[in-house]
């Protein structure tokens, strides 16, 4: 009988790690863009700061992809013969728009407000990962309910200052605890594991 | 579902049955009916309308692909989607966030005030402006619903030319060789027909029309029109004076055959100040009264504190009664049945001098309207509760009139070019004109309409006309003020053109787009600075600072015709011809929202009935569903038996707009036509009609088969007097259990706690909040069948019963949604805990989580939830899809879904609050129906919040829970409905 | 031995026909299997039961096409035949637990003739009745979000709801009446290995038998085994159909609302279960000739069984009455109304008739031992029992709390096709059963013969 | 101690009487290492081997009260820890409806026990047993009944436990090879 038992215990905990795989899951897993847009040159290497581009993260519930013409600001001046953007002047002279393939892709019955998060002490990198560092995007999280759970229960361990949201590689131990944070920011932890927070 | 009724249930229900006694359902015993049906009903139903019942081979072939799929579904990871920004993005566009614009929409030439929510550039729901004087926000059922039209996939969309297909420049050389030769004779031969006009371009534009072809004609017509009230306003004053009623202003209320709280250019503007007169709650503990006159019931009849149904051509004699007992000298017989209740009436109306109404419906003769005046000027009401001003219309005309002469020509065959400016007139002009032949006769006849319907099948042209929302225009409301209409999106389909865009085409200006029509119009008006300013404000704001008309004074002279008036004849048996109150006179046919919406009283979708008194049934011997022929002269029509509890005896009332034969898919084939018996001369009732009843049988699907309350005290009513000796009576009316009768303690809701309360003094049975809600909430529609099949999704329903005497009951209406109950019966139920308490205290519903076993459903005492027995959401058509709200998911097969408190709304309401670190204030968070709600009935907000609207309602004394005995603790409760009857009468 | 075959009375009756040795028992009941050939009643009922199986998967498959819309089902009529035939075979397979565990414990030996194939029976009903609860779901594709499964949704099932309940009963019983009745097949499963002629059936049955070798330690845990199941079982019987009759009365709805649901569902299941015993035995005992085994004594306890447990039902629906009445409650009185006088009041009727006063007859000795009566009788009260759940479905669901919200209920031909679906699988199972193992407890069978040695265990 | 060239003795008999007597004149000469086979139980034969009693009740009382924990444990765990929902104002720890679970739970274990018990204990399933080798062992299942002494009991002797079972006066005595 101990021997089924391990079996079974075997099984499961192979199962697990199938599903939890990149495989699966697509975690870790850099996603094929029409461009490949790099996270890490423009970010690192330039500098950029997420909202010049993601526009709406403070007041939307969705970040926002950044018009061709913000690319062309800059590409218009800098590397504007490479092939590689030939696409980006093509959607400019043509004016139609690029199609990205989506990284974080929720299903269409779970509400993510970009908004809050960001206004509440949630920085990008808790959940996207440490973008400067991504020659090509990629999810470095399961977006699975559990997953979101994890936070929404007890929010203060990813809990930042309002001027570190954007920082990447940021350290919890410098600024203030999570508990007080929370208390500043007025989160309800009760209330975020409701259904109905994230569903309607 | 039981569409059979049984004479001897009615017989059985006459029987000792009186007073305020509650009787039972037509239907109730028609079951030996059922119970046949029941053994010989064998198969399944079809699904949701767009859905086509799949073949035997596709059968098989999906039978596989959802053997596999169904076992994959639930763990597969879902399929790489793409992400489109913009090339440009747009200047106030934030992604992901909505917008709302100001327009209008104009019905019957009038305006309504609205405001549409547009997401990403869709516009996907309708809410009524604050600041339109005949909206203050709120919006009725057809407005709400025009937004499914926009979208609607079979709308037309290509010119065609003799029924083929064609473009846009064929079109105009054809217009454009045809108008020179006009030119050269003036425009002899040239006519324009349109619907009421209000839109001062469009008058500017005929006007120039005129100027360069002296002989054109321009006709308007539409089926239901107000040419009794232009009539009845010459007859009393010799002008076309537009009236305007201030009902805030008056205590007592008459109806004669007026439905004015639900339709006509003023009627949500009416319910609400008549709501407002009407509610008692807090210090106010005054009524008004209403007294209702009418032949077939409507909701004025419901809401009346008295109401006397009687034959249309009594009303001018009951009219002549009230001016005689008011003091004014008019002939005319009496009916000495009434004589009592006029008397009083009169009292009661001399007792309130300055603050009484009265109101003719405009399916009453001009006579009734003239009459009307007199009184209302006699007692001194004319300048307080009704004003009068210089009308609306751009050319008031006698529509009859004009369209008659149109057709003459036209069968004379003196029009070579007759333009159509929207409406279908080959469908809806009386049988005896003849209009579709005569229209054959045209060399050239241009038709621009929404859809490809009967009058585009018998024109030369017909040209796809654009949606309001997808154009630009101005209109007027009942008050004059007018609305200058802007596009929520570019037209969906090409080729279309707006009347301003067509008309210009006709005065030879080519190409002009409606924006510079419009914008130039109103240009060459203001006279003051800067005209961009204006145009700015006018646009934001969906009203042209001060347009509303001012009031004028008219004085009342009776023509002897109308002083002295004639015996009137008994007519024998009479049909009613009336608007559908869902799709009108059809022209929202194919607008499944509205066909799917239950009918106020009759609760009927997706037809149109001959509807009849239990005794006229009885007499006839009719059941529910038999088919009946109705011939008057040598015209007949057959139509399906409704038999309506109040209908007056010797009557058949039938609703207009249904028998289409070129609708779309949702429109096509459904009901029979009843303008196949309608005749211009009289075009509201036709006497002397024989009746034959037919072997044929039609299945009418209404969503309410009983009627009674089964003495369960649902509707708690009370007439005023009671209510001020006891406040409490409502309460008194059904135990509460305690706290100590409960096993265990309560959850605590410290935060926020959501509550509704509705009032049924207020409640006029309008429906604007069942289709607010599904518009707001992507609630789909499932077809006649499935509602037969009793399978309706409306997250609201009103409910309606009767009390008293079968054949003049009272009536009384009860929205119902999710109680969102503390104790829900439903929640402890499901097994996968998809339906749940959040903590502030909603009852929310997990569509991803539910695995739809039912049980909820069974299990809720109030019956509010509803399931996707079939895939009900049209998934396979784009354009209905664009429709749907982000905001909300969109059901699947299987699952169960009900009211959310419009949980949507409050989320962003709380997320804006969070991010401004503040609470939600009172008034922040407005669920679609409250919006909707024309006489306010309904209010939501934090009951912890005790200076909130909702916390003082539910402190009121006549506050009550639904079925409190079973201690569910609904979070939804009502006011009980008080009355004001006239103790005399009563 | 020489009891007195002639003018004996039913209950001294011996329980094996006279003449019997250890040899001749387990001759008959393998050769059944092993020499005898397929009898032609066999044949033609398995060919018609595979037809109507058939028309079972079709309706599934169609079922999972369209939705659980091509049912009858509405609101407020929300379950409809899926519950119905649920509790309805659910019933029906108490009988076999019931008459292994309960009737071994009061030391009814006459069990012993009957219990297997009560037992597989009970098996093939149960599987029928878990069909139900995972087809009538909207979404049967997530049916084990019902299951505690940890998953990343970090979502658990709703104890609190008695469909979770259910699933947990029914699949105990489930499991506990396998093993019951594999347990009991083990020791005939060797008999039938060593009997076999052909070498591949001995290798099957020699699998199955695990190397059963009658050791006398192994017949002494195998005892202490099967009677510890025995106690097991016995309360799980009753907790089951309670369970069942939990869905109905943790509800708030008048007529499903009611304490005295549990104990008289249970008796319902037992009625229902020893007429669908009897049903099948009546007809199989004839073809096989089982009369030797399955004596009248055994039919005659069978039928006062049924006698017993109907009268519990009729006491039942008696008290539903009177409590409808003496509670005073608006809503249960109207519910007693609508159950005699609404639109289905034929139903109720019915009910009462084919449940109660029918099976009255079986007072009558003449009729209780009269095999054509007896059969008629169980059929009919099988339909009695199906009508049982029709009423308190149905007419509970169609009138409740809102008179706005009544409606009717009309099954759709896919309705019948599932049911009938069942029945032809539950057939097809139990014809397999018949025709490949031994129908009755061979060394069951040899306990009550008497001892060469004299002395007499019975 | 070294195996034995054979398995055991075996002496056939009629009936269950014979069989029982024979057991227990063995049991009295002191044999032990012996087993006997019938083909339907028979009441005191285990004993007369020599077979006291089974701990197998304790065992399925054990798994009995640990599914009951179990079954209770994992519902409270689930509403009270895990994800407490306020479902219906009920209390998260809603005790009284986690008790048909804990009961279904409880007996599901003990079955369980009762027959993998059982099995386990007799070491089944168990694909080769020498007394297989005896050709008309199979009779066991029919209609005789088996005594048979191994030759691992310390009293046993080829001749003398022959002769000895020879007096039993069995229908036949057969060598049982491993």
């Amino acid at each position: 009988m101990v021997v089924l038992l391990l079996v079974l215990g075997i099984i499961a905990w192979a199962a697990t790690g199938i599903y939890k795989a990149g495989y699966t899951t697509g975690v870790g897993v850099p996603v094929e863009q029409p461009i490949p847009f790099s996270h890490e040159h423009h970010v690192n290497g330039l500098g950029i700061s997420c909202e010049y581009c993601h526009v709406s993260v403070r007041e939307a519930s969705f970040a926002g992809i950044p018009p061709t013409n913000t690319c062309m600001t800059c590409h218009s001046q800098i590397w504007n013969t490479s092939p590689m953007l030939a696409p980006v002047r093509a959607s400019a002279s043509t004016q139609r728009p690029l199609s990205w393939v989506r990284v974080h892709d929720l299903p269409d019955f779970t509400y993510f407000n970009h908004s809050i998060h960001v206004n509440k002490g949630i920085g990008c990198e808790t959940c996207h990962g440490q973008v400067d560092k991504m020659p090509l995007t990629w999810r470095v999280n399961t977006l699975f309910m559990s997953w979101c759970l994890d936070c929404h229960r007890n929010p203060e361990q990813h809990l930042r200052p309002p001027d570190e949201i954007f920082t990447m590689n940021w350290n919890p131990a410098d600024g203030k605890p999570g508990k007080e944070l929370a208390a500043d920011y007025g989160i309800n932890v009760k209330q975020l594991s409701d259904c109905s927070i994230c569903h309607r | 579902m039981a569409d059979q009724l049984n004479i001897d249930t009615i017989r059985t229900n006459l029987q000792g049955k009186h007073g305020d006694e509650y009787w039972r359902s037509l239907e109730e015993l028609a079951e030996t009916d059922e119970f046949r049906e029941f053994l010989h009903r064998e198969f399944p139903r079809e699904a949701a309308v767009w859905d086509e019942s799949y073949g035997r081979r596709q059968f098989l072939m999906l039978m596989g692909a959802s053997l596999a799929l169904g076992g994959l579904n639930a763990c597969t990871k879902q399929p790489a989607e793409r992400i489109v920004p913009y090339v440009k993005s747009p200047e106030s566009l934030v992604p992901g966030e909505s917008l709302s614009f100001a327009t209008a929409m104009v019905q019957g030439g009038y305006a309504a005030g609205i405001l549409v929510t547009s997401h990403m550039g869709r516009p996907t729901k309708i809410e009524g402006n604050p600041d339109h004087p005949a909206s203050l926000g709120a919006t009725d059922a057809i407005t709400q619903a025009s937004v499914l039209s926009l979208y609607d996939p079979d709308r037309s969309q290509v010119p065609t030319n003799r029924g083929l297909i064609s473009t846009r420049d064929k079109f105009l050389q054809e217009l454009e060789s045809a108008l020179r030769a006009q030119k050269s004779v003036g425009g002899a031969g040239l006519r324009i027909l349109t619907e009421t006009v209000t839109s001062p371009t469009l008058g500017a534009q005929l006007r120039e029309l005129r100027r360069q072809f002296p002989k054109a004609q321009w006709h308007q017509y539409e089926p239901v029109n107000l040419d009794n009230e232009r009539q009845g306003a010459m007859l009393a004053f010799g002008a076309f004076a537009q009236s305007r009623y201030h009902l805030d202003k008056a205590d007592v209320v008459v109806a004669l055959d007026s439905d004015f709280l639900i339709h006509g250019p003023g009627a949500v503007r009416y319910a609400r100040d008549f709501a407002q007169k009407r509610k008692v709650a807090g210090d106010k503990k005054t009524m008004n009264r209403l007294y209702a006159v009418e032949c077939s019931p409507s909701n004025v009849g419901a809401v009346a504190d008295h109401r006397l149904a009687v034959n249309s051509r009594e009303v001018e004699t009951l009219a002549r009664m009230i001016a005689r007992t008011v003091g004014i000298a008019v002939g005319g017989p009496d009916l000495p049945q009434h004589k009592q209740w006029i008397e009083l009436l009169g009292q009661d109306l001399l007792g309130n001098r300055g603050s009484s109404a009265l109101i003719a419906g405009p399916y009453q003769s001009a006579n009734v309207h003239a009459l009307v005046h007199a009184i209302n000027q006699h007692l001194g009401n004319a300048g307080k509760t009704v004003t009068y001003s210089d009308p609306v219309e751009i050319e008031p005309v006698d529509q009859s009139e004009s369209l008659r002469a149109l057709t003459q020509e036209m069968h004379a065959g003196a029009v070579n070019t007759l333009i159509i400016l929207g409406g279908n007139p080959a469908y809806d002009t009386p049988a005896d004109l003849e209009f579709k032949q005569a229209l054959g006769k045209i060399p050239l006849s241009v038709h621009l309409g929404l859809y490809n319907d009967e009058t585009a099948a018998e024109s030369t042209w017909h040209v796809p006309q654009a949606h309001y929302l997808e154009t630009w225009s101005d209109a007027r409301a009942y008050d004059g003020t007018t609305t200058i209409l802007q596009p929520l999106i570019s037209p969906l389909y090409g080729g279309v053109f707006s009347q301003h865009e067509l008309l210009e085409e006709v005065l030879g200006r080519t190409g002009r787009k409606s924006h510079d029509i419009v914008k130039e119009y109103w240009r060459d008006r203001t006279r003051s600075g800067d005209f961009e300013k204006f145009w700015e404000i006018s646009l934001n704001d969906g009203v042209v600072a001060n347009t509303s008309l001012p009031a004028k004074s008219f004085r009342v002279r009776l023509p002897d015709s109308v002083r002295n008036g004639s015996a009137q004849k008994n007519s024998g048996f009479e049909v009613l011809f009336r608007p559908d109150p869902t799709i009108w006179d059809g022209r929202y046919s194919n607008n499944g929202w509205l066909q799917e919406l239950p009918k106020p009283l009759t609760t009927l979708t997706w037809d149109n009935a001959a509807l009849v008194s239990p005794s006229t049934a009885e007499s006839q011997n009719l059941e529910n569903g038999n088919v009946i022929e109705l011939r008057s002269g040598d015209r007949t029509i057959e139509a399906p038996v409704w038999v309506l509890p109040g209908h007056v005896n010797n009557a058949v009332t039938v609703h207009l707009g249904y028998g289409r034969t070129h609708a779309g898919r949702v429109g096509k084939k459904r009901g029979f036509n009843a303008y196949a018996l309608r005749t211009s001369a009289s075009p509201w009732s036709a006497g002397s009609v024989v009746l034959a009843k037919t072997e044929k049988r039609v299945r009418l699907a209404a969503t309410q088969m009983h009627h009674s309350m089964e003495g369960r005290q649902l509707v708690r009513s009370a007439p005023l007097k009671e209510f001020l000796a006891n406040p409490n009576f409502a309460k008194e009316l059904g135990a509460v259990p305690t706290s100590e009768q409960t096993l265990h303690g309560q959850h605590e809701y410290d935060g926020y706690a959501w509550g509704m309360s509705i009032d049924l003094t207020a409640c006029t049975g309008c429906n604007a909040c069942v289709v607010a809600c599904q518009s707001e909430n992507n609630i789909p529609i499932v077809g006649k069948e499935q509602v037969l099949a009793g399978r309706e999704m409306h997250w609201i329903r009103i409910d309606r019963y009767y009390k008293g005497s079968i054949h003049d009951p009272e009536t009384v209406f009860q929205p119902v949604t999710c109680m969102h109950c503390e104790n829900a019966p439903c929640e402890v139920v499901c097994p996968v805990a998809a339906t749940v308490h959040d903590s502030e205290g909603l009852n929310v519903m997990v569509y991803n989580r539910c695995i739809g076993t039912r049980y909820c459903s069974n299990n809720c005492p109030y019956k509010v939830r509803r399931f996707n027995f079939l895939q009900y959401s049209e998934e396979d058509e784009p354009t209905i899809a664009m429709q749907k709200n982000p905001e909300v998911t969109v059901r699947s097969r299987g699952v169960m879904e009900k009211c959310s408190y419009c949980v949507q709304r409050i989320s962003s309401a709380r997320i804006e609050a969070k991010k401004e670190s503040r609470s939600i204030r009172d008034g922040e968070v407005v669920t679609a129906c409250q919006a909707a709600c024309p006489s306010q009935a309904i209010v939501f907000g934090d009951i912890n919040d005790q200076s909130s609207r909702i916390a003082r309602l539910k402190a009121e004394p006549h506050d009550y829970s639904l079925l409190a005995e079973l201690n569910t603790k609904p979070r939804t409760t009502y006011l009980a409905k008080v009355t004001n009857p006239n103790d005399k009468l009563a | 031995m020489k009891n007195n075959v002639q003018h004996i009375t039913i209950d001294n009756q011996p329980l094996i026909k006279p003449g019997h040795t250890y040899g001749s028992i387990t001759d008959k009941i393998t050769s059944d299997v092993f020499e005898r050939k397929t009898p032609k009643g066999l044949m033609v009922g398995l060919a018609i039961a595979f037809a109507l199986t058939m028309v079972l998967f079709l309706s599934i498959a169609y079922l999972l096409v369209k939705g659980v819309g091509i049912w009858g089902i509405n609101i407020p009529v929300a379950w409809g035949f899926a519950i119905i035939n649920l509790v309805w075979w659910i019933g029906i397979g108490h009988a076999g637990t019931l008459i292994s565990a309960i009737l071994l414990l009061l030391n009814q030996h006459w069990r012993n003739s009957i219990n297997r194939f009560a037992e597989a029976m009970t098996l093939f009903a149960v599987g029928c009745a878990a069909l139900f609860p995972l087809l009538h779901l909207g979404r049967p594709w997530v049916f084990y979000w019902i299951m505690p499964l940890p998953d990343t949704m970090a979502l658990w099932p709703q104890f609190r709801s008695p469909l979770t309940w259910d699933v947990f009963a029914i699949s105990t019983y489930f499991t506990v009446s396998f093993m019951f009745w594999f347990v009991g097949l083990v020791p005939d499963l060797a008999t039938m290995r060593d009997t076999a002629k052909k070498k591949w059936m001995k290798v099957i049955y020699g699998i199955l038998a695990m190397g059963w070798r009658g050791s006398a330690k192994h017949w002494h845990r195998y005892e202490t085994a099967y009677l510890l199941l025995a106690g097991l079982a016995t309360p799980l019987v009753i907790s089951v159909h309670s369970v069942i009759s939990f869905d109905f009365a943790v509800s708030v709805i008048p007529g499903w609302h009611s304490t005295i649901f549990p104990p008289y569902f249970v008796a319902g299941a037992i009625y229902s279960g020893f007429a669908m015993v009897l049903c099948l035995v009546i007809p199989v005992r004839k073809v096989y000739h089982l009369e030797d085994f399955v004596t009248d004594r055994h039919v005659d306890y069978m039928a006062k069984v049924m006698l017993a447990t109907g009268l519990i039902v009729a006491y039942g629906y008696a008290m539903e009455a009177f409590f409808a009445w003496y509670s005073g409650n608006d809503f249960e009185k109207f519910m007693m109304e609508n159950r005699t006088g609404g639109p289905y009041g034929f139903m109720y009727w019915l009910l009462l008739l084919t449940n109660i006063a029918i099976p009255q007859l079986l007072w009558i000795p003449k009729i209780r031992r009269n095999l054509v009566w007896l059969f008629i009788i169980s059929i009919v009260i099988n339909i009695g029992m199906w009508l049982e759940r029709f009423v308190i479905v149905v007419t509970s669901l169609h009138r409740d709390f809102l008179p706005s919200s009544w409606d009717m209920y009309y099954p759709t031909i896919w309705d019948w096709a599932t049911y009938v679906g069942t029945i032809g699988l539950f057939l097809c199972l139990m014809f397999l059963f018949i025709r490949l193992m031994p129908m009755i407890s061979i060394f069951e069978l040899r306990q009550l013969l008497p001892w060469k040695s004299g002395q007499r265990k019975h | 101690m070294i195996r034995p060239p054979i398995y055991g003795l075996m002496a056939e008999f009629n009936t269950p009487g014979e069989i029982l007597e024979a057991a227990e004149k063995a049991y009295e000469k002191g044999y032990r290492a012996m087993d006997a086979y019938s083909p339907f139980p028979v009441e005191g034969l285990s004993e007369a081997v020599g077979f006291r009693h089974t701990r197998l009740p304790l065992f399925v009382l054990i798994c009995g009260i640990a599914g009951a924990l179990g079954g209770f444990f994992l519902q409270y765990y689930a509403s009270v820890i895990s994800y407490p929902l306020n479902i219906g104002g009920r209390p998260f720890n809603s005790w009284p409806a986690f008790i048909p679970i804990t009961f279904e739970t409880t007996v599901l274990l003990a079955a369980l026990a009762a027959v993998i018990g059982m099995l386990a204990r007799n070491g089944l399933p168990r694909p080769y047993h020498p007394v297989f080798n005896v050709a008309r062992f199979n009779r066991v299942t029919r209609d005789k009944f088996f005594l048979c002494i191994e030759a691992t009991d310390s009293h046993f002797d080829l001749k003398r436990t022959g002769a000895f079972l020879k007096s039993l006066k069995p229908t036949h005595i057969s060598v049982v090879d491993h």
